[in-house]
């Protein structure tokens, strides 16, 4: 079921490549059917999880390498059900908002199928190798997303994007390696025994090492602070579809790694790392929201807001916490549709007006009101105004974060300023980009299009739903954060 | 009358080193392709004499070291073949076979 | 009547060793007289290619007894895997030339084969007579195939440089084996297991391992890469850039197993070259704007990661870090030749592959592969190469060697890339292909989009940006460089005719970089375990 | 499930069934609006009477709680608790709530997005509602921020023009920055205790630490201080006024402002428990209520003059609070809410009528509209604290308060406070009501029937509160006297001063012309509202914008350099160990002209990259290091040749050095 659901488009790309030059245009019904099947699959797969357990279900193994005991092994639980959910929900939504590309929409979309492969393969598997397998295949089509149909410094924009992200799951194969060295075995779940057994000896500053490693990969992925310059590039450049999918679901493969190995398998060198983690986490989101203040073009504005929110989630890991834990998965799945849905909006604008520039759009609310009001809606959930999803990710963060004994309070207050700085910019653009008089790239332009619109409505329901009623997430997420507070907590 | 044959065999050895540092400084300096494929060659006869005196000290019979010298000669010979048709080509088509002025590729 | 029944066996079962070898020596010598005998210079590729397809079964698939002529040649599982691989690399270059080789492909054939035979006999030789024999028998044809069009004068400097420089190094070799023979008392590996512990040994081995590194073009020995290939021609730098250094991988692992006593001072050299390597090959390779040249560099940084693998002193990890050593060649092989027999029909530089993916889609996709599988991307199986050295690196506690590889494969990933964005990104400037629009895309016919005025655009472009742009007029060229390539663009382009086969040769070449990642399991066993 | 919990639920039903619509609909259907409020407020009332007399606060009569999440193990609960508090708050929110709708209907008859307007009024009404019934501090939280949301979108109704666009902001701003002590007081609180709930809380408090109770009293009153505009956070409130009058009136004078001492009194038994928090809440008030009266005194801007009116009353709120007894607080909360929205509906039709919110310009409108003058003058006078009205009890009882808890000086500047509102009030309704029109053609007339019925509920519900006060206030527990002779004497007279000034101001024409030419420093002081705006402007506002431009500078060129400075570095080092290396090949053998020529010029290049490889960036860095390494492909063939023999020295010297020095000979 496991492995169907992650090869299941893989199917749909090898159907995309047979379509013949002038049928073209049916690559994308292809896209969309393949991707919305994969969604049921998942959606089902929903239905039959048992909630409340933290054990692995539907696990699958095979054994691929033995020799060196790599395994094809693939299991799901809480912690990685709302997040394949998600980006198999998004892949479908990214494929509907590209409706209107021409430029050889055969390989657009064939390369959107890859990164649902690649994406579902992250979250599935539970073997190292296989998960810095999947990790690196959804560098390739994202680096030909952006430097296909990118926007006009794309070239360069990929290519940084790439780079940065090699470098950082270069470090992550070393890491890999040197644990299998120490423990002789690849798999996640069994390693959390094994690195326990060899205590804090000799394996101690080799574990820091390690973690060391593997934060540095999983860091230039979230991105935290100091590896963050590539996201504003790979955002702007990128086309719509692309920059909702690389801030909708990619931006959390790096939290779901600090989540599914980090943390989990070498817990006494997390110690060590908590509060280096927590201060970046901070710096990231006051640093992340500053300069988001300071910017002219909307999709660098909301790159950087990324960086902002996604130093909350980095603030619930720090903490150690249940609470810090269920806040880290609740910001990543909030974020995950607020970012979509800013960039979704965004997109729409730029479909129109070929402009991101802020000072070249206003008073879109009286050209376009029902936009306008999509828009406020998405910015209040990025604010994290309650009874929206935001907030439910950043206040338990904060929770689990004043909660931690590793992190100093002073740190909590300063991210509470982070959500008021949040707010600041979200309200600046607002301020200048809804209201005030239409300007004339704005002036008589269409009203928001059925087609857009189904595109961002599901987020928005779910939004309101996790918001509203937030068991729908927790339920999954608390028994994963209680385990990992028990890890760690020992 | 009996030659007294004993030889000795590291002042041979020492021959052949000096032989193939010759040889050695001949394909640094020489300014003109074939004079580097001379001294080449200089230092290919220094391997062949310590080839042979080494000889003396393979056991069951000196008969490998003899195969490994004329295997050696064959070699020899065929480079100088290709090298000898290679200097000449590039003197035809470029009127020089001074090593300095063959310096277009680079970088 | 002879028992011929019965001498037959014997005979094949005897003497199996050798006959991928004189397999090659007949394709070799129908290729030379392949004008006036049937199917003309094409054929002769063909059947060329069909025997060496059947040596390599023979050599990987039937037991055979693996010692003879008095273990002058040894059969052991890494010198099967090795002809194995070479024999797979011919047989894809032969595929290629046979359909789309230009000009005297029959020599070219002959050539080949006569160097694939000295390659295949490197990798058995048991003794070190027959050593100097093969190394000789590979690279000789290889200076005439440099050379091989001998009107451009950049081709026979080339070929000249291969040949003094080569020629200097082996001579090195050969004196070292001289006095290697006076101390083990004999020629045979199997007697250099006891070399009596003197200074002589030493500077013995160490000249032999010169020789050695001169062949596969390690770091201080690899000035005469560069150069030559520049002056050759694609397709036949295909052949030159992989054959002679798998064979001289397989040369050196060889002699690593049998000196394993001696391992505990060779390993500094080793590991001296091995990080000179990677530093200087994947640095040049950076702004390199011939393809050729970037790919020597390339093989110079990819040999530097083999040699880590030789340079394990770990007693429990030495096994493994050969045996590792040997995959890696392989994964490096058929990468790079797969490149350069694209670029075959587009021409050396890098600009030349812009707009492939309009020209040749299949062909563009094959070298998304082999850039991808070189860059160490999972699945395919450059990645499963990069990820045994670094494991067992990491073992035999080599962890700093391990970390400068996994830096310097970052810098490779940027001219890897650059391969890529030309192939499907850039604009080819010449006229004809100036009809398609740029298929930037469709927000290109969109008003600029201003860059932002807060941070000055010139530090954004400073990054990359001006090393893409630029990268096609190197550091401050002078004029001769100038006057050097209109000379060049006067000779007519490649002639060379884009055929199916030519397509179907490149395409094989990729499918194996592909399948065999998922496959490297199967291929190790297969490597350590001996099946029969 | 009781009925009674119903009142929250009416008004968001109608802001869901009025949310979607397209605008044409939703302004069709904004009658919705006032049925929805009118229905709750009669559930509120028949509420009121069947539970009264109430029990002591925080017994529920009725509570319904649902869990919202499992959180490490714990449920996490959400509840909504009926006590005789919520009941009585429940009354007053929705009769103000309802008169508002009453008069929003003839205020924005005319205005193409009152649909709108309506919608997120009924989404304020529902929070402010559920806020009250609310026995859970998190969702009084989260109505509070959804509060603060209805606030920056009725404030900036008016979007096309700049000033309302700033407002909005500046209060949604504002009120966040409180909300942030709020966060940390949760934080605290569920770290300490574990649950949200009020009646757990308040069990758990006296276990709570110091440092604990500390936290939390200083959060909540830091919340409370922004959401009722207390000094440090009092800026928002005067520029709110730019939002439509009867928003404000429900808005910055009824409830939104109310809910911070609302919250302060649910969670007095907590707060009480650190003596600092009480004292500081006791100063910050009467500061406050001092500094809202007096810059009242000078506002010309009719709602502007309400607005810090407000200010003063709130401050004064706040101070009961620190005396630590929530009656006298909670009575004057209900009074002041009656009669400052009916001031702000009075003002609302002044405005309306007048076409202009400075009052220098009105005058004489006592003839013109009779009715609504007895209504704004029940409202002003009860706000003055006369006799019979409501204020002047609820002022009075708070009044005692000080004295019974011992606060001489603060009772004192209660008084000053006092007169001053009796200046600003009367002198405002003179200047309103008497004097020659100073309008050109005033067209002033009588209010409609949709002004005068809602403020004439609310002036007769001023009129009711003062003098029954006994009554309701009962239902809440408190013994409350009619005040003493002395003290009711004190007051009026106190209130008569305030008053006789007033009008001799009026009379005189002593007003800001006037003070331009006696006392222009005072005046630019009132005008910059004593430059509290200024302090927010230069201390943290422009700052951040500078920080932030500097960030993105280095952002761009500063870490994106330093990430690869690192690798120019990287690619320095490596430049130079190969420098050296092929010049000691070349140097040994012989030296080549051209070459020395190049490579001492690296020398100079290797400093000078390794200084600014921070700002060239990874391109620059790699490319020289890439660049120089090419260097050594001198593409001589001699050059080759003794780099090779120079490398074999090389070599040979370190495997010696290694065998005889590391390994001690070749064994």
């Amino acid at each position: 079921m496991l492995s169907l659901i992650v090869f299941l488009p893989l199917v749909g790309v090898l159907l995309i490549t047979l379509l013949p030059k002038k049928f073209e245009a049916a690559a994308k019904w292809l896209a969309l059917v393949t991707s919305v099947v994969d969604f049921g699959l998942v959606i089902a797969l929903l239905t039959r999880f048992k909630i409340g357990s933290a054990a692995i279900q539907f696990e699958k193994e095979i054994a691929w390498i033995p020799q060196v005991h790599i395994y094809y092994h693939l299991g799901i639980d809480g912690l990685s059900l709302p997040l394949l959910a998600l980006s198999t929900l998004l892949i479908a939504i990214a494929t509907l908002a590209s409706w209107k590309i021409t430029v050889k929409p055969r390989l657009y979309f064939a390369m959107i199928l890859l990164l649902s492969v690649g994406l579902s393969g992250v979250f599935l598997s539970l073997d190292l190798v296989l998960f810095y397998l999947f990790w690196e295949i959804v560098l390739i089509p994202m680096y030909f997303l952006i430097s296909q149909w990118g926007g006009p410094r794309r070239q360069y924009a990929a290519i940084k994007f790439f780079l940065y992200t090699f470098f950082g799951s270069v470090f992550m194969l070393v890491g890999i390696a040197a644990l299998f060295i120490y423990t002789g075995s690849f798999d996640m779940i069994a390693l959390r025994h094994l690195t326990a057994g060899l205590g804090s000896g000799a394996f101690g500053t080799v574990a820091w090492w390690i973690f060391a490693a593997f934060a540095i990969g999983f860091a230039v992925k979230i991105p935290i602070w100091p590896f963050h310059t590539w996201l504003p590039d790979a955002h702007v450049e990128a086309p719509t579809a692309g920059s909702a999918l690389l801030a909708g679901i990619m931006l959390k493969m790096g939290l779901y790694g600090f989540l599914r190995i980090a943390v989990p398998i070498l817990p006494q060198a997390f110690h060590h790392w908590q509060l280096i983690l927590g201060i970046l986490a901070v710096v990231s989101i006051v640093y992340g929201a500053a300069v988001a203040f300071a910017q002219t073009d909307i999709k660098k504005l909301i790159a950087y807001s990324s960086v902002s929110h996604m130093g909350f989630a980095m603030l619930g890991i720090a903490a150690g916490t249940a609470a810090g834990f269920s806040g880290a998965m609740a910001v990543s799945i909030s974020h995950g549709l607020i970012a979509a849905m800013l960039f979704l909006l965004v997109g729409v604008v730029y479909e129109r007006t070929h402009t991101r520039e802020i000072a070249k759009l206003s008073g879109v609310a009286a050209a376009m009101p029902r936009y306008a009001g999509l828009f406020c809606f998405a910015s209040f959930a990025a604010m994290g105004v309650p009874l929206l999803s935001g907030f439910v990710g950043e206040f338990l963060s904060l929770l689990g974060s004043w909660g931690s004994a590793a992190l100093p309070h002073v740190l909590v207050v300063i991210a509470g300023v982070g959500i008021l700085l949040g707010g600041a910019y979200m309200l600046w653009l607002m301020q200048r980009f809804i209201f005030g008089t239409p300007s004339a790239a704005i002036e008589g332009q269409p009203e928001i299009s059925a087609r857009e619109l189904t595109t961002i409505v599901p987020l928005a329901v779910l939004v309101v739903a996790i918001g509203v009623y937030w068991t729908l997430l927790l339920q999954y997420a608390d028994p994963i954060a209680r385990m990992l507070q028990k890890l760690v907590g020992a | 009358m009996h030659l007294n044959l004993a030889v000795n065999y590291t002042a041979v050895i020492l021959l052949a080193a000096a032989l193939f540092v010759i040889g050695l400084y001949g394909v640094l300096t020489r300014k003109s392709a074939i004079g580097i494929l001379l001294s080449l060659e200089l230092m290919s006869m220094a391997i062949m004499i310590n080839l042979i005196t080494m000889g003396h000290f393979v056991n069951p019979s000196p008969l490998n070291s003899w195969f490994f010298t004329i295997f050696l000669m064959v070699i020899v010979a065929s480079e100088v073949g290709i090298g000898l048709a290679l200097i000449i080509a590039i003197y035809r088509s470029n009127h020089t076979s001074e090593v300095d002025d063959l310096d277009r590729l680079k970088g | 009547m002879l028992q011929l029944h019965g001498v037959i066996p014997v005979i094949f079962k005897g003497y199996a060793l050798i006959i991928p070898e004189l397999l090659l020596i007949v394709a070799a010598l129908w290729a030379l007289f392949s004008e006036r005998l049937p199917g003309g210079n094409r054929g002769a590729a063909a059947i060329a290619a069909v025997l060496v397809l059947f040596s390599g079964a023979i050599l990987g698939c039937t037991a055979m007894n693996t010692v003879l002529f008095g273990s002058k040649l040894v059969l052991t599982q890494d010198a099967r895997f090795g002809g194995v691989v070479l024999c797979l690399l011919a047989l894809i270059w032969l595929i290629w030339t046979a359909f789309a080789g230009s000009g005297r492909t029959g020599e070219a054939t002959a050539l080949v084969c006569f160097s694939l035979a000295g390659a295949l006999l490197a990798t058995q030789a048991g003794d070190l007579i027959i050593l100097l024999l093969a190394l000789e028998l590979t690279s000789q044809p290889i200076y005439v195939l440099i050379g091989y069009r001998h009107k451009r004068a950049k081709g026979l400097e080339g070929a000249l440089k291969y040949f003094l420089l080569s020629i200097l190094t082996s001579l090195f070799l050969f004196y070292g084996a001289s006095f290697v023979l006076g101390l083990a008392h004999s020629t045979s590996y199997g007697d250099l297991q006891n070399l009596p512990a003197e200074p002589l040994m030493v500077v013995a081995l160490l000249f032999m391992l010169i020789g050695i590194f001169g062949k596969m073009s390690v770091a201080p020995f690899h000035f005469w890469a560069p150069d030559a290939y520049e002056g050759a021609e694609p397709w036949v730098v295909a052949f030159a850039a992989t054959a002679p250094k798998i064979a001289g991988g397989f040369v050196l692992v060889r002699l690593m197993m049998v000196l394993y006593a001696q391992i505990a001072f060779l390993r500094w050299p080793v590991l001296i070259a091995a990080v000179l390597c990677m530093l200087l090959g994947s640095l040049a390779a950076l702004t390199q704007k011939d393809l050729r040249r970037m790919l020597a560099y390339a093989g110079v940084a990819n040999m530097g990661y083999m040699l880590l693998m030789v340079g394990i002193a770990n007693p429990v990890y030495v096994a493994v870090g050969w045996l590792y050593a040997l995959f890696f060649l392989a994964t490096y092989g058929l990468p790079t030749m797969g490149i350069l027999l694209i670029a075959a029909s587009e021409g050396g530089k890098v600009s030349d592959l812009a707009g492939l993916s309009h020209r040749r889609p299949l062909a563009a996709a094959c070298l998304a592969v082999f850039a991808l599988s070189l860059i160490g991307i999972p699945p395919l199986v450059g990645f499963f190469g990069k990820f045994f050295i670094a494991l067992v690196g990491i073992a035999g506690s080599l962890l700093w060697g391990v970390i400068l590889m996994v830096l310097v494969s970052a810098i490779s990933a940027f001219y890897y890339l650059r391969l890529i964005k030309a192939a499907f990104f850039d604009k080819p400037e010449s006229a004809e292909a100036g009809a398609q629009a740029d298929a930037g895309a469709q927000v290109e016919a969109s008003a600029q989009a201003a860059l932002p005025d807060g941070a000055d655009a010139a530090s954004e472009e400073q990054l990359f940006g001006r090393l893409l742009q630029e990268s096609d007029e190197a550091l401050a060229l002078d004029a001769a460089e100038a006057g050097q390539e209109a000379e060049e663009a006067a000779v007519a382009p490649p002639s060379v005719r884009v055929s199916r086969g030519a397509e179907f040769a490149i395409v094989l070449c990729a499918l194996l970089v592909f399948l065999a990642g998922p496959a490297a399991g199967f291929i190790s066993a297969w490597l350590s375990n001996p099946p029969y | 499930m009781n009925w009674f919990f119903l009142i929250p639920v009416f008004p968001a039903l109608g802001f869901i069934a009025l949310v979607f619509l397209s605008r044409a609909w939703r302004n069709r259907l904004i009658y919705i609006g006032p049925v929805l409020v009118g229905l709750s407020a009669l559930l509120a009332i028949i509420g009121f009477i069947r539970y009264f007399p109430g029990r002591v606060i925080g017994q529920p009569f009725a509570s319904l709680s649902w869990t919202l999440a499992r959180l490490g193990g714990v449920r996490l609960t959400l509840s909504l608790g009926l006590d005789s508090l919520a009941i009585l708050m429940l009354a007053m929110v929705s009769i103000v709530g309802f008169c508002v709708q009453l008069y929003s209907l003839f205020y924005m008859k005319d205005d193409e997005r009152r649909g709108w307007y309506f919608c997120v009024l009924l989404l304020f009404t529902a929070a402010m509602l559920a806020l009250v019934t609310s026995g859970n501090l998190l969702l009084i939280f989260a109505m509070w921020e959804v509060m603060g949301v209805c606030s920056y979108l009725l404030i900036g109704f008016w979007y096309k023009d700049e000033a309302p666009r700033r407002a909005s902001i500046k209060a949604f701003l504002v009120t966040r920055a409180g909300d942030l002590g709020f966060f940390v007081a949760l934080a605290a609180i569920w770290s300490a205790c574990g649950s949200f709930q009020l009646d757990a809380i308040i069990k758990a408090a006296p276990q709570f630490s110091a440092a604990t109770l500390l936290v939390v009293g200083i959060g909540l009153l830091w919340a409370a201080a922004g959401k009722s505009a207390q000094l440090p956070l009092s800026v928002w409130l005067p520029d709110a006024m730019a939002g439509p009058t009867p928003s404000s009136a429900i808005i910055h004078a009824a409830t939104m402002v109310a809910a911070g001492i609302f919250m302060i009194a649910r969670m007095m038994p907590v707060i009480s428990l650190s003596h600092v928090a009480l004292s500081l809440a006791l100063w910050v008030g009467i500061i406050t209520a001092l500094f809202g009266a007096f810059l009242a005194c000078f506002q010309t801007d009719i709602k502007r003059m309400l607005a810090f009116s407000t200010i003063s009353q709130l401050g004064l709120m706040f101070a009961a609070l620190g005396t630590g007894a929530i009656d006298g607080s909670l009575f004057h909360l209900i009074t002041h809410a009656f009669f400052k929205s009916l001031l702000f509906l009075a003002a609302g039709t002044i405005i309306h009528v007048t076409g202009t919110q400075d009052m220098r310009k009105m005058g004489g409108l006592a003839k013109r509209m009779p009715i609504m003058m007895t209504i704004f003058s029940i409202g002003a006078f009860a706000l003055a604290g006369i006799m019979p009205l409501s204020g002047f009890f609820s002022k009075d009882l708070i009044m005692e308060e000080f004295l019974t808890h011992g606060h001489p000086v603060v009772f004192a500047l209660a008084l000053v406070m006092a007169t001053l509102t009796a200046l600003y009030v009367v002198k405002a309704w003179f200047t309103v009501f008497f004097g020659a029109s100073r309008q050109e053609k005033s067209h002033a007339h009588e209010g409609t029937l949709l002004e005068i019925v809602p403020t004439a509920i609310l002036a007769a519900f001023t009129l009711l509160l003062g003098v029954f006060n006994q009554g309701w206030l009962g239902c809440l527990g408190f013994k409350v006297e009619m005040p003493t002779l002395q003290m009711a004497s004190i007051s009026t007279g106190v209130m008569l001063i305030g008053a006789l000034a007033g009008f001799l101001l009026y009379r005189f024409r002593i007003d800001n012309d006037w003070l331009a030419k006696h006392a222009p420093w005072l005046l630019r002081a009132t005008e910059a509202r004593l430059y509290t705006d200024a302090v927010y402007e230069y201390l943290i506002i422009k700052p951040y914008f500078w920080v932030s431009a500097l960030l993105w500078r280095v952002d761009a060129r500063v870490i994106d350099g330093a990430v690869n400075g690192m690798v120019a570095l990287y690619g320095g080092l490596t430049k130079l160990a190969e420098v050296t290396d092929s010049r000691l090949i070349d140097g040994a053998v012989n030296g080549i002209g051209a070459g020395y020529k190049r490579l001492t010029a690296v020398a100079w290049i290797v400093d000078a990259r390794l200084i600014d490889g921070a700002v060239n960036g990874v391109g620059a860095g790699l490319k020289q290091a890439g660049g120089l390494a090419k260097k050594a492909q001198v593409g001589r063939i001699h050059a080759y040749q003794r780099a090779v023999v120079g490398a074999v020295i090389v070599l040979l010297i370190i495997v010696l050095f290694v065998v005889f020095v590391v390994l001690k000979g070749v064994a």
